[in-house]
């Protein structure tokens, strides 16, 4: 069970080790397992791409007041989370999100825009999962777990694990929540995981918060320790911090496309937001607890660190923010175009094969929108 | 009297049945210091402590298979699912425990619980939160099944069900939560839980709802009698048992009947409204029994929900074609 | 041409869906080296290896959830049920992901697999063996059911049921596994698998089963005759979609229909038939639509489930009664 | 989490420490934890307790041979882990099955002819959960642990524990398998147990088999770790040592009575007979593993302590096997005798208050009948 980067499991007694790179005050520190050298490139696109996701969420939260989407899931305050998470996947690597992973579809090169369309209720998930190697929504808590798992069993089965192959080998990623881990679900994902060694990463984001539990409802113990029952290696990492999410990441999908079985990563972050718009939190945490986690803020550490370095400027950083503008713009517009779908069309998508039934149902559908033409 | 939201009667029914004997415990997700996502539990937890009304892991079998250990233990556990589609990961302890108990251990083992269910559509929510699963439950042997569809049963049947030794799914109609108001008499004494009940007479076509498409039916019989058509509209109230004698009794005087639910149509619960009335009446129906139900697809989008849903015309739809036969 | 009981037909079925195509995994408890407690699987894994049969945790939602994975990877998993009362804990996957992963995907996403499920009673068995689930799968939209009653069904229709692109609850009526034996000729075509069928021709009642039915259906209809009185008797085979077409054709001839199975009468498959075929032929109909099926109690003791169970005695009753209109 | 008796969970790494007491050749070992100090009555009581239960296997095995049963679970091998656990319960302690725990049964004072019922198919469980602080029997694998963790926070509720009141302060017992473990239900037991410190014991008899699956199937690693991932105790014991069993159930109990929450113990035995009557072995395994089991048969090692030791001789044992003799008879007697449920009854037994429904069934049934009698 001894992993040359995971180490043993760390005793149930002993403290929880965090994995940070990066302090909230933008300093770089070193971990003696998880390092990694970023590039500037890198560093300026991490920051794009959490600027970027959370206008996208900000953006879409407003389109939600403004009573243009039902209802939107916020990722505020998991920006770090979840660009580490989805920037250190391969193309051939497949996502199974929950509803709250925007910034992991946009790392998969989905449209924001189709995003909006679960919420707005035009459609459950308007994206190809196959073209973006990226799941739909699920919303029953844990369910995709088990899909992952499934879909790394059949990874294995097409031999896409521990060739060597940097552009074959695949992993698959299950993200849940803190309040998912006690769902009998994803339990039995990390069982099935365990026992048939699949190339499944468990990314488990901990923002403290199922709506109104706290953690300690789900857990008494931190729970990346939850793996090690079930025979598997888990880590918790700085969940705010976008490097050591990343690397740690990386690592973890590295083990599963080398063969070496699942991983649990709980990235450990704050949801800064309500549960979903329709939540009110002030019912039930302290604004004091939101203001420490303001203090690290998953944006502002990389852009200290950008700027303490001389890697960005304020003409970066004003080209970004400029881009998030066209961005918000954007999905503004788009969003009040999104069609409507056409009710008769519910009947036709039930099966691949239409069944005499609904293409009844469908024909007496019709029929009575067209007695209403007449009439009208 | 006291004028109160579906939701609030709710919360007064549950609050008076705490009061009246402290075996009773609320439990569920959410249900504690935030008082439930449609605050069915507010203020329960302040008044009665955490013992009482328990904040849950986010587990539906696990709430309801501990609930099964908490009423052996002689409490009478309510248990709130947060919403319709997440009752089945509690499915096995339901179908399979919750129902069998009794009958398994000969009468010894009682399992007084309550399992809520906020249900139905037409609140513009994402999937899995419109679903209408109570026909599963009623072909469940061992289960009772009830479903409000006003604040004064609601009130009423609360209290009822919690009294009841028997476990009981609660369906309240989501969407009525807020939106129906009405007085409620705290001191009336409460119609019996297992009938059903003539809530507008008629004697042309016999209409039957629960839940949230009560208000639907009445609603068609107001334009119908415009129409000139005298429409009975009865509230099931209770599934299972199912209490069909006022619906016999009506079907013999009317001679046609029509049925509504958001549940799809097939085996839905108008199916077995259908194949008993039409049994018990068969001499006396003009035509055949019809349903107006959702239909057999999975629950769409919320932007085309409305054309999901039964609704008034397709109710009226129905209504005249009975008359075609 | 080769003798078969109803097991080792669907063994053989199987074997030939595996052979034609490599991306059918089979998977479940025991169904490896044990080739499942009823040997349905025998001798699979030792010829397709353990990566094609898949001895899998002791947990039906992993078991499915993981298929659904599989599926979404590109197999065609076909998944064992131990036994019937053993799918609950499935049942979320089931009606939530595999029943409407197709719909919500708008059509991009396919679930092709196979959930097997040996149900019924009468063998005898401790309880949650014997039990008859299909109302609930037929009522949730998205998924598509089938019921075998003899070896030649069942030897094509596993491999139909694999071949379809959709998701398909696959019943078998454990009962007649090893009584029912036949000859099956492996190079015929097939019947259409979405089609019921006429069994047993006849003009004065109509009688329809599936599964372990439709032999009581076919013993009846002999001594019905031997009586005078000409039973046509219908194979439903498929639930849903619900195949009516031969069952209206049927009752526009004989006026009086009985329906049979296992399941609990209240809301079981009888119910959606008896409201359907009366809307379509409610002027042919000499007397309402009859219901034999099991009591609306659990499952009793195994000493007692053939009073349970709908027999010889029970359908020849109902069949009298319809003629007492 | 560090306990004073169960110690700090073992490292993932490290050999599972199996704790026993007595060897399988008989001789008394000592452990640092868990120790006890046994008189001669209670050697002798657990050497009859194991005869007699494994008497009552033998004897319900023949009788579903010969036709007056239609399926036993045998318990063969698995008699010291029963008696250990049952004799280390108190009178209020409430015990949740599975299937196979006649042994326990045993202790919780159920007339053996009672377990005959659910296997002839006369009943579903016919003694009264009451009155022996015993459950039925749960075949839904897994049900039953939540039901246990439920009636657990019911004792916490009703004050009984950690009053130091010994006749009041209770615990709970949660039996199942090793297959068991990978049931969502299972590990949502332990949510919920460790999430409430619930007086719970989860006792799981790791016989090696699930029907045909192996151990491994289920787990990597030793069972008990997969209580440190949920943050309580767990230890292995040997389970075809009574001594030991006994001992570490008793500590287990203990800390559930006094408040200290749940504890996972892992009876390490084999199953040796089929997993039920219908079961054939020899497809999925080997005789010579079977064969090594029996060198660790738990009864004899009992008898060759107490020979060893004069607390027993030939006398006490031919007495002993003299009660088995007449228990065996009594069973076979009693067996036979039966009664068949009425049928009519099963309309009655659905609910508490019956309903309508159920009350015209009967109606129609007892007039079915009678149509029967008038014409006969
Ligand atoms: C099976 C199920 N039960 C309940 C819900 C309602 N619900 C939606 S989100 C949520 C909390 C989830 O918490 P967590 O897993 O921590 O994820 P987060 O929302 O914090 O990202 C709940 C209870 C659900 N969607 N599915
Ligand atoms: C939910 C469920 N699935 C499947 C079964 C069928 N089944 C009965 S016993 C068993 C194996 C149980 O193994 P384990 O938990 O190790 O207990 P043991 O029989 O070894 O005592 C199985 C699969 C069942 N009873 N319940
Ligand atoms: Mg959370
Ligand atoms: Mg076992």
């Amino acid at each position: 069970m001894t992993d040359p980067v995971f180490g043993p499991a760390p005793e149930q007694a002993a403290d929880p080790e965090l994995v940070q790179l990066l302090t909230p005050e933008g300093e770089r520190v070193h971990h003696p397992a998880f390092d990694l050298d970023f590039s500037a490139d890198q560093l300026r696109g991490f920051y794009r791409d959490m600027v970027l996701v959370r206008r996208l969420d900000i953006e879409a939260t407003a389109l939600q007041r403004h009573g243009e989407l039902g209802l939107w899931a916020q990722l505020l305050g998991q920006e770090a989370a979840q660009i580490g998470a989805g920037r250190a996947l391969r193309p051939q690597d497949f996502v199974f999100p929950t509803y709250r992973e925007h910034g992991v579809a946009w790392c998969r090169g989905v449209d924001p825009v189709q995003l909006l369309g679960l919420f707005r209720g035009v459609d459950q998930g308007s994206w190809d999962p196959n073209e973006h190697n990226f799941a739909l929504y699920t919303i029953v808590i844990g369910a995709q777990t088990l899909h992952a798992t499934g879909y790394a069993m059949g990874v294995q089965r097409d031999g896409a694990v521990g060739t060597g192959d940097p552009d074959r080998d695949t992993a698959v990623v299950a993200h849940f929540g803190d309040g998912a881990s006690s769902q009998g679900d994803v339990n039995e994902a990390f069982v099935f995981a365990a026992s048939y060694n699949a190339p499944v990463v468990f990314f488990c984001q901990n923002n403290q918060w199922a709506i109104s539990e706290p953690f300690e409802r789900q857990s008494r113990i931190p729970l990346y320790r939850r793996a090690h029952g079930f025979g598997f290696p888990g880590v918790r990492v700085d969940g705010n911090d976008v490097l050591a999410t990343y690397a740690v990441m990386q690592a973890a999908l590295q083990r599963a496309r080398e063969g070496q079985g699942p991983t649990f990563v709980e990235a450990y972050t704050y949801r800064m937001g309500a549960h979903t718009t329709t939540d009110d939190p002030t019912r039930y945490r302290l604004s004091n607890d939101v203001e420490r986690w303001k203090l690290k803020d998953p944006i502002a550490r990389v852009e200290a660190y950008l700027r303490r370095n001389g890697l960005a400027d304020d003409a970066f950083v004003a080209e970004v923010a400029q881009e998030a503008d066209v961005l918000g713009e954007r999905m503004r517009r788009e969003c009040h175009a999104l069609p409507d779908p056409a009710p008769r069309d519910i009947f036709s998508r039930v099966h691949v094969e239409q069944t005499p039934e609904l293409a009844a149902q469908q024909a007496a559908y019709d029929a009575w929108v067209a007695s209403f033409e007449e009439v009208g | 009297m006291t004028t109160m939201t579906l939701a609030k009667a709710l919360n007064a029914g549950l609050r008076k049945a705490m009061e009246d004997d402290d075996k009773v415990l609320v439990m569920g997700e959410d249900v504690g210091t935030l008082g439930g996502v449609f605050r069915i539990t507010d203020g329960l937890q302040k008044d009665f402590g955490e013992d009482r009304v328990i904040d849950t892991p986010l587990a539906e079998s696990g709430i309801v298979g501990t609930a099964v250990g908490l009423a052996m233990r002689g409490y009478r556990p309510v248990v709130e699912i947060q919403f319709d589609g997440f009752v089945y990961p509690a499915y096995d302890q339901i179908v399979c425990q919750v129902a069998k108990l009794h009958f398994r251990s000969q009468g010894r083992v009682h399992v007084p619980m309550v399992i809520r269910i906020p249900f139905g559509g037409g609140i513009g929510a994402v999937e899995h939160h419109s679903e209408s699963p109570e026909a599963q439950f009623v072909h469940t042997p061992g289960l009772k099944v009830v479903a409000c569809s006003n604040p004064a049963d609601a009130y009423a049947m609360i209290q009822q069900a919690i009294h009841s030794d028997d476990p009981v799914v609660f369906l309240e109609p989501k969407r009525l939560y807020h939106s129906a108001k009405a007085d409620v008499d705290e001191s009336a004494p409460p119609a019996p839980l297992w009938q059903s009940r003539v809530v507008r007479p008629g004697s042309d076509v016999t209409l039957v709802g629960y839940g949230p498409t009560v208000s639907t039916c009445l609603d068609a019989a107001t334009v119908a009698a415009e129409e000139g058509r005298s429409v009975e509209v009865i509230d099931l109230r209770t599934l299972s048992p199912l209490d069909l004698v006022p619906v016999q009794e009506s079907v013999r005087r009317t001679g046609r009947l029509v049925v509504v639910h958001e549940a799809h149509v097939t085996l839905g619960v108008g199916a077995e409204v259908a194949a008993r009335v039409t049994e018990e009446c068969f001499h006396s129906l003009e035509a055949p029994v019809l349903r107006v139900g959702g239909y057999d697809t999975p629950y769409p989008p919320a932007r085309i929900e409305d054309a999901f849903l039964p609704d008034l015309d397709r109710v009226l739809d129905a209504v005249d074609r009975t008359f075609a036969y």
